[in-house]
């Protein structure tokens, strides 16, 4: 099945939630809507000729330049976007899909972008997870369990957003 | 000893000098004991890792190690948990300690040099034995800590279990026997190394690898070593513990170790009796003069003390080499295994006693090439009981001491 | 100087260290502690027993009382009571109770004691085989060896000595034993009949 | 003992005791480091083990933003840091997979030749520590012996013991040094007859058998579900190697190499023949199925070390130049997987056209693997916790990066 097929065929079944596809990318990918994220991934682990059963990866990638001089020329508009990289034991084959979201939901700083959550597809999901949401601050909705991972119970901010500031002070420790 | 210091003291102080000298001869055989087989275990396990262990403390084989590291440990502070039963906290490596330094009162180190000569040594050892549980479970319960109560309670599980096929199989050598004295238990076995009840038949033979077995659980070696399994209750019942009081623990622990393996050398090894009855050639061992006497109890302790750090380097290795039961594979051990074998090996050996009073190979002690050696069972049964008359427990310590004065020089 | 009878001294010691702990037991409200304690009275017991030339009874006593029966109550302990339950108050009324009959049975016994006639310490002379444990070990299975001097063979007939109590005791610790592991079984349950469960 | 009912939420108790909440780490001799697992615990039986993670945590993938690709090199060194070579590569092969970047042949070589030493040596202690946490000292002491032998080597090779920062984007920092191949051989004919003694004292020793056949049997379906991969996804049975069938990139590393993936196929692991037969008593999945499935790992990687020095020594020229340390990066992202002892390491890369990639992000293989604790240790003894622990085989490192 050649890239393009399987485009059609997953725009055939979803049509709207797939926005974007690049298949001239090193690794191609296809960008899904939030919403339609959990159909699409069940589709793709249950369907028997795709068989994505394994979920190698979750990263999130923040777009963003602090420097304001810089952000001009930075070329990407400020957003967050959650990577999957999937692929299949059965076909040896690999897929990457892409969520965009905003950096804040609502563009109210502080509002943690939401997606909905894989774990309930992939177990692997649930710990990758929560490490995004730890250290991206992106909100997975029906995570069974999101909490922090990496980083105290306690910590303030999400360590890998681009304008994250160390806090100055952590329990008598000082952060800079 | 007594007797001998009365004619420069007066009785009652010849009585209490006596005894304390035994106690403390005792007490240097546990603590010289501990750092020698502290040394062995480090030298045994080194070369069983290919590394070479302590090498510079004390000369080229490190000797003087463990002293050094008793020095460090008594420099150390003793550390008290906040949540620790504080009093059952400091009493419990003594208590563990205690029960293994009373085992050796009642442990003959050769032809009558024993502490305290008594009837049912053989009971009185098991039983006092089965005593440093008491300690590890105190401690356990004592620190407060979840991990040194899980040791406690393997501990306390593995060694009430254990102690009914170590029962019954110290009853074999004392069925055979007739006696719970160990002293008469070693005479019996002198002469050639077929008089070892090992060899007496082949339920013996079976039963001692089960008392081996059992004993290595009860005083927690490995591959029996749950309470203090550092990979799992990361040092089980003395996690807690530092300083003088944990090499307290590690003292009790190896002198259990010399004397279960000192009763095997007793009970199934023929005791102070070598392979070649070499004391009746030299005509050492009868004869009337008591230096002669002297000697051959000697060349006896070198032979007692041999099989028993024989018994513990074995320990040793099983150690370094095997890996740890988990707690349901070590009852299952207990109660599948070692009980029924202790049993069968029991019913055994009294049917075998039975069909061949006198022992199979044996047409007894007729093989020792002395005519004048007859050590035969009316003899032995003599010797007990002319020293179950000892009316003071003091009394008949006098003979107990070489045995540690000489160990003490060695 | 008069000699010091050391036999004494630790008899009174012993018999110090074991009533001292026995009060101690009662005092303490910690249960292990107080486990500890009536280890400690237990111990000195059997150091009696040991002064009394009896071994095999003070073997017996260590072993028992000691290392078995202590040691799984300590275990029962640990393995459920843990915290709050471990130490025990004891009410007021309780105490009373307990007074009353602990008086009562010190009472019997020091009577008791007090009626023997031979009070008074035994000579053993010098190379006479004393009493060993053999002949109560013959005795339990039956056979009293110290009664074979008996003259009368009919007499002897009738001496058949403790073989019955001790199958007794024997089969009512079987009876203990088989009890403890039916109230330790796994607990069924009820998934389709209720018949099966007790 | 635990009774598994139908309903796999209830675990039944013959005797029911204290619950007793019990820590096991961060500071623990057996939990690999600093890891922290939370132990619902009835008297012996663990009804609940739950990991708690990230006292490793050093910011490595904050770090990987704020450096260039080859100067965060040496951060991917501590992460696995048993495999410092592998974790190099698989970084150096992402970076040159957005980059677009052509190795020569002898690099390629090299590269094989490294990275299964370093597997070599990462399995062994593997190995050794996983008698370690059954209660057995000496089979560690041995494998560290032999991986001794490993890191001096590597020492030779680029200097350093544990942290090697060798294999670099566009090759690798040096050639080999003369006389390197010989040793190497050399070692690999002592290393031979060693391996039967640890098969002696650990693979077929009976207690050893006892204590892991059958525990914490993880099946494939679960594994996969939890992304578990290497030597713990071929150990439940899933024939899946990134070095066959990973992406062409990787593959073509291997090209012209014989190998056979270590899994079990009717009953049967290949080259199986002179190593101890599988017990009775194991179930695929389980721990010791991981175990053996790593003993025979070794096997394989000193065949593979053995013809990438045959093909290593045929090529002449460049073993690949690495690329400056500034070198602009295109822009776009790449994400690649390789075959590390632990299981499969991805690395992502996302640049926007800079020197300083926008995202550096590691996956880690240790990371997956220790995430199904919670559902393999449900109802099993203390003592099997560090048993189905330590048949994972992590490394906090990795795992909290």
């Amino acid at each position: 099945m050649s890239g393009h097929e399987f485009v059609d065929r997953l725009k055939k079944q979803f049509g709207d939630a797939i926005t974007t596809v690049n298949l001239e990318a090193i690794d191609p990918w296809i960008e899904v809507k939030p919403e339609g994220l959990l159909a699409l991934c069940r589709y793709l682990r249950d369907e028997p000729d795709l068989r994505f059963n394994m979920l190698n990866c979750i990263s999130g990638v923040d777009y963003f330049e602090p420097d304001e001089k810089k952000a001009a020329k930075a070329g990407f508009e400020p957003h967050i976007e959650v990577v999957y990289h999937l692929s299949s034991i059965v076909h040896k084959t690999t897929l990457v899909l892409k969520v965009m979201l905003p950096r804040w939901k609502d563009d109210q700083p502080g509002n943690l972008p939401e997606v909905p959550s894989v774990s309930s597809i992939w177990s692997t999901a649930d710990w990758h997870e929560r490490e995004t949401f730890d250290l991206m601050g992106v909100h997975f909705s029906d995570h069974p369990d999101l909490r922090r991972i990496l980083c105290p119970e306690d910590w303030v901010g999400h360590a890998l957003r681009k304008d994250y500031e160390m806090p100055l002070e952590y329990h008598g420790i000082r952060g800079r | 000893m007594a007797e001998y210091l009365q004619q420069y003291l007066p009785q009652s102080l010849a009585y209490l000098t006596a005894a304390l000298v035994h106690a403390v001869l005792i007490l240097v055989v546990v603590a010289l004991g501990t750092l020698i087989f502290i040394w062995l275990e480090r030298k045994v396990s080194g070369r069983i890792q290919d590394r070479l262990g302590p090498t510079r403390v004390g000369g080229k084989f490190g000797w003087l190690q463990t002293l050094a590291d008793g020095l460090k440990l008594i420099t150390k502070e003793d550390l008290r948990p906040a949540s620790a039963d504080s009093m059952l906290f400091l009493i419990a490596p003594y208590v563990s300690l205690c029960a293994s330094y009373v085992a050796y009162i009642a442990l003959p180190f050769a032809d009558g040099w024993v502490a305290i000569h008594l009837n049912v040594a053989v009971f009185f050892i098991v039983a006092v034995l089965g005593l440093e549980v008491f300690g590890v479970m105190l401690a356990g319960y004592a620190s407060g800590s979840k991990w040194s109560l899980f040791g406690a309670m393997r501990e306390a599980a593995q060694v009430v279990s254990y102690e009914v096929p170590l029962g019954i199989c110290v009853v074999v050598p004392v069925l055979i026997a007739g006696t719970m004295d160990l002293v008469a238990i070693g005479q019996m076995q002198a002469g050639w190394f077929f008089n070892w009840f090992l060899f007496h038949d082949p339920f013996t033979f079976i039963v001692f690898w089960v008392y081996f077995t059992c004993a290595t659980a009860s005083v927690n070696r490995a591959p029996f070593d749950l309470a203090e399994a550092e990979s799992e209750l990361v040092a089980g019942f003395h996690t807690e513990y530092s300083g003088v009081r944990w090499s307290i623990f590690f003292m009790a622990e190896y002198s259990s170790m010399v004397v279960v393996s000192a009763l095997a050398a007793i009970l199934f090894f023929g005791g102070w009796n070598g392979p070649l009855p070499i004391t009746h050639w030299l005509g050492l061992a009868d004869s009337a003069n008591p230096l002669a006497h002297y000697v051959a109890n000697l060349l006896g302790l070198i032979n007692f003390l041999g099989k028993a750090i024989a018994g513990v380097t074995f320990m040793m290795w099983v150690r370094w080499t095997l890996p740890r039961l988990r707690i349901d594979q070590v009852m299952a051990t207990c109660l599948k295994y070692c009980t029924p074998i202790a049993a069968f090996g029991f019913a055994g050996a009294v049917i075998w006693t039975f069909l061949f009073p006198g022992g199979l190979v044996i047409p007894n002690k007729d093989w020792v090439v002395q005519e004048e050696y007859q050590l035969d069972e009316p003899q032995a049964q003599s010797a007990a009981s002319t020293s179950a008359a000892s009316t003071s427990p003091l009394a008949h310590a006098d003979s107990g001491l070489h045995a540690e004065e000489h160990h003490g020089t060695d | 100087m008069e000699p010091i009878n050391w036999h004494s001294v630790f008899f009174l010691l012993f018999a110090l260290v074991g009533c001292g702990f026995s009060v101690a037991v009662l005092l303490t409200s910690n249960v292990v502690r107080m486990a500890f304690y009536l280890v400690l009275a237990l111990a000195a017991t059997s150091g009696l027993f040991f002064l009394a030339g009896a071994d095999f009874v003070g073997a017996m006593q260590i072993m028992i009382y000691v290392g078995g029966t202590l040691v799984l109550l300590i275990f029962g302990v640990m393995l459920t009571a843990r915290g709050p339950f471990i130490s025990m108050r004891t009410p007021a009324g309780e105490w009373i109770l307990g007074a009353i009959i602990g008086g009562s049975l010190l009472v019997v016994l020091l009577s008791a004691a007090t009626s023997v006639r031979a009070w008074r310490p035994v000579a053993v002379a010098e190379g006479e085989a004393r009493p060993t444990a053999t002949r109560l070990g013959m005795a339990l299975l039956g056979a009293r060896v110290d009664k074979l001097e008996e003259p009368d063979p009919t007499q002897r007939e009738g001496m058949s000595g403790y073989l019955l109590p001790f199958e007794i005791v024997s089969v009512h610790l079987l009876v203990v034993l088989v009890g403890s592991a039916y109230l330790a079984r796994p607990k069924k349950r009820a998934v389709g009949s209720t018949a099966e469960t007790v | 003992m635990a009774t598994q009912t139908d309903d796999p939420r209830i675990i039944e108790f013959d005797v029911r005791t204290d619950e007793m909440l019990v820590n096991m780490g961060p500071q623990h001799p057996s939990t690999h480091g600093v890891l922290r697992l939370v132990l619902r615990t009835d008297g012996e039986i663990v009804s609940e083990a739950t990991p708690h993670i990230g006292y490793l945590h050093r910011c490595a993938e904050k770090i990987g933003e704020n450096l260039t690709p080859r100067q965060w090199i040496p951060y991917t060194d501590r992460m696995d840091y048993l495999a410092g070579m592998n974790m190099n590569l698989g970084w150096s092969l992402a970076v040159e997979k957005l980059m677009n970047l052509e190795l020569p042949e002898k690099a390629r070589h090299l590269r094989v030749l490294i990275a299964e030493m370093n597997r070599i040596a990462s399995h062994l202690v593997g190995m050794g520590a996983y008698g370690l946490d059954l209660g057995t000292f000496s089979p560690f002491l041995y494998a560290f012996r032999e991986r001794e032998k490993i890191l001096d080597l590597f020492e030779e090779v680029c200097g350093a013991r544990l942290t090697y920062s060798y294999i670099t984007v566009g090759g690798a920092t040096a050639d080999l040094p003369p006389g390197w191949l010989q040793k190497c051989e050399a070692f690999l004919d002592q290393l031979r007859p060693v391996i039967d003694e640890y098969h002696a004292l650990l693979t077929t020793n009976a207690i050893f058998v006892r204590r892991t056949a059958g525990i914490g049997v993880l099946s494939a379906e679960k594994a996969i579900d939890y992304g578990c991969t290497g030597p713990v996804l071929r150990g439940s049975g899933v024939d899946y190697d990134l070095r066959r069938d990973g992406e062409q990139r990787y593959t073509e590393m291997y090209d012209g190499y014989a190998f056979e993936v270590i899994v079990e196929r009717d009953g049967h692991y290949p080259k199986d023949h002179d190593y101890p037969p599988v017990p009775k008593t194991a179930v695929l999945g389980d721990c010791w199925h991981r175990f053996y499935v790593r003993m025979l790992e070794v096997m394989q990687a000193m065949d593979l070390v053995r013809q990438a020095i045959d093909r290593y020594s045929m090529c002449s020229g460049d073993w690949g130049t690495p690329v400056k340390l500034t070198e602009k990066l295109p822009k776009g992202d790449a994400y690649m997987e390789t075959e590390c002892p632990r299981g499969q390491m991805g690395f992502y890369i996302v640049s926007n056209g800079g020197s300083i990639p926008l995202r550096a992000r590691a996956r880690s293989s240790s990371f997956c693997n220790l995430s199904v604790t919670y559902d393999l240790c449900r109802g099993c003894l203390i003592a099997d916790v560090p048993a189905i622990v330590g048949s994972l085989d992590i490394v906090m490192g990795e795992i909290d990066r």
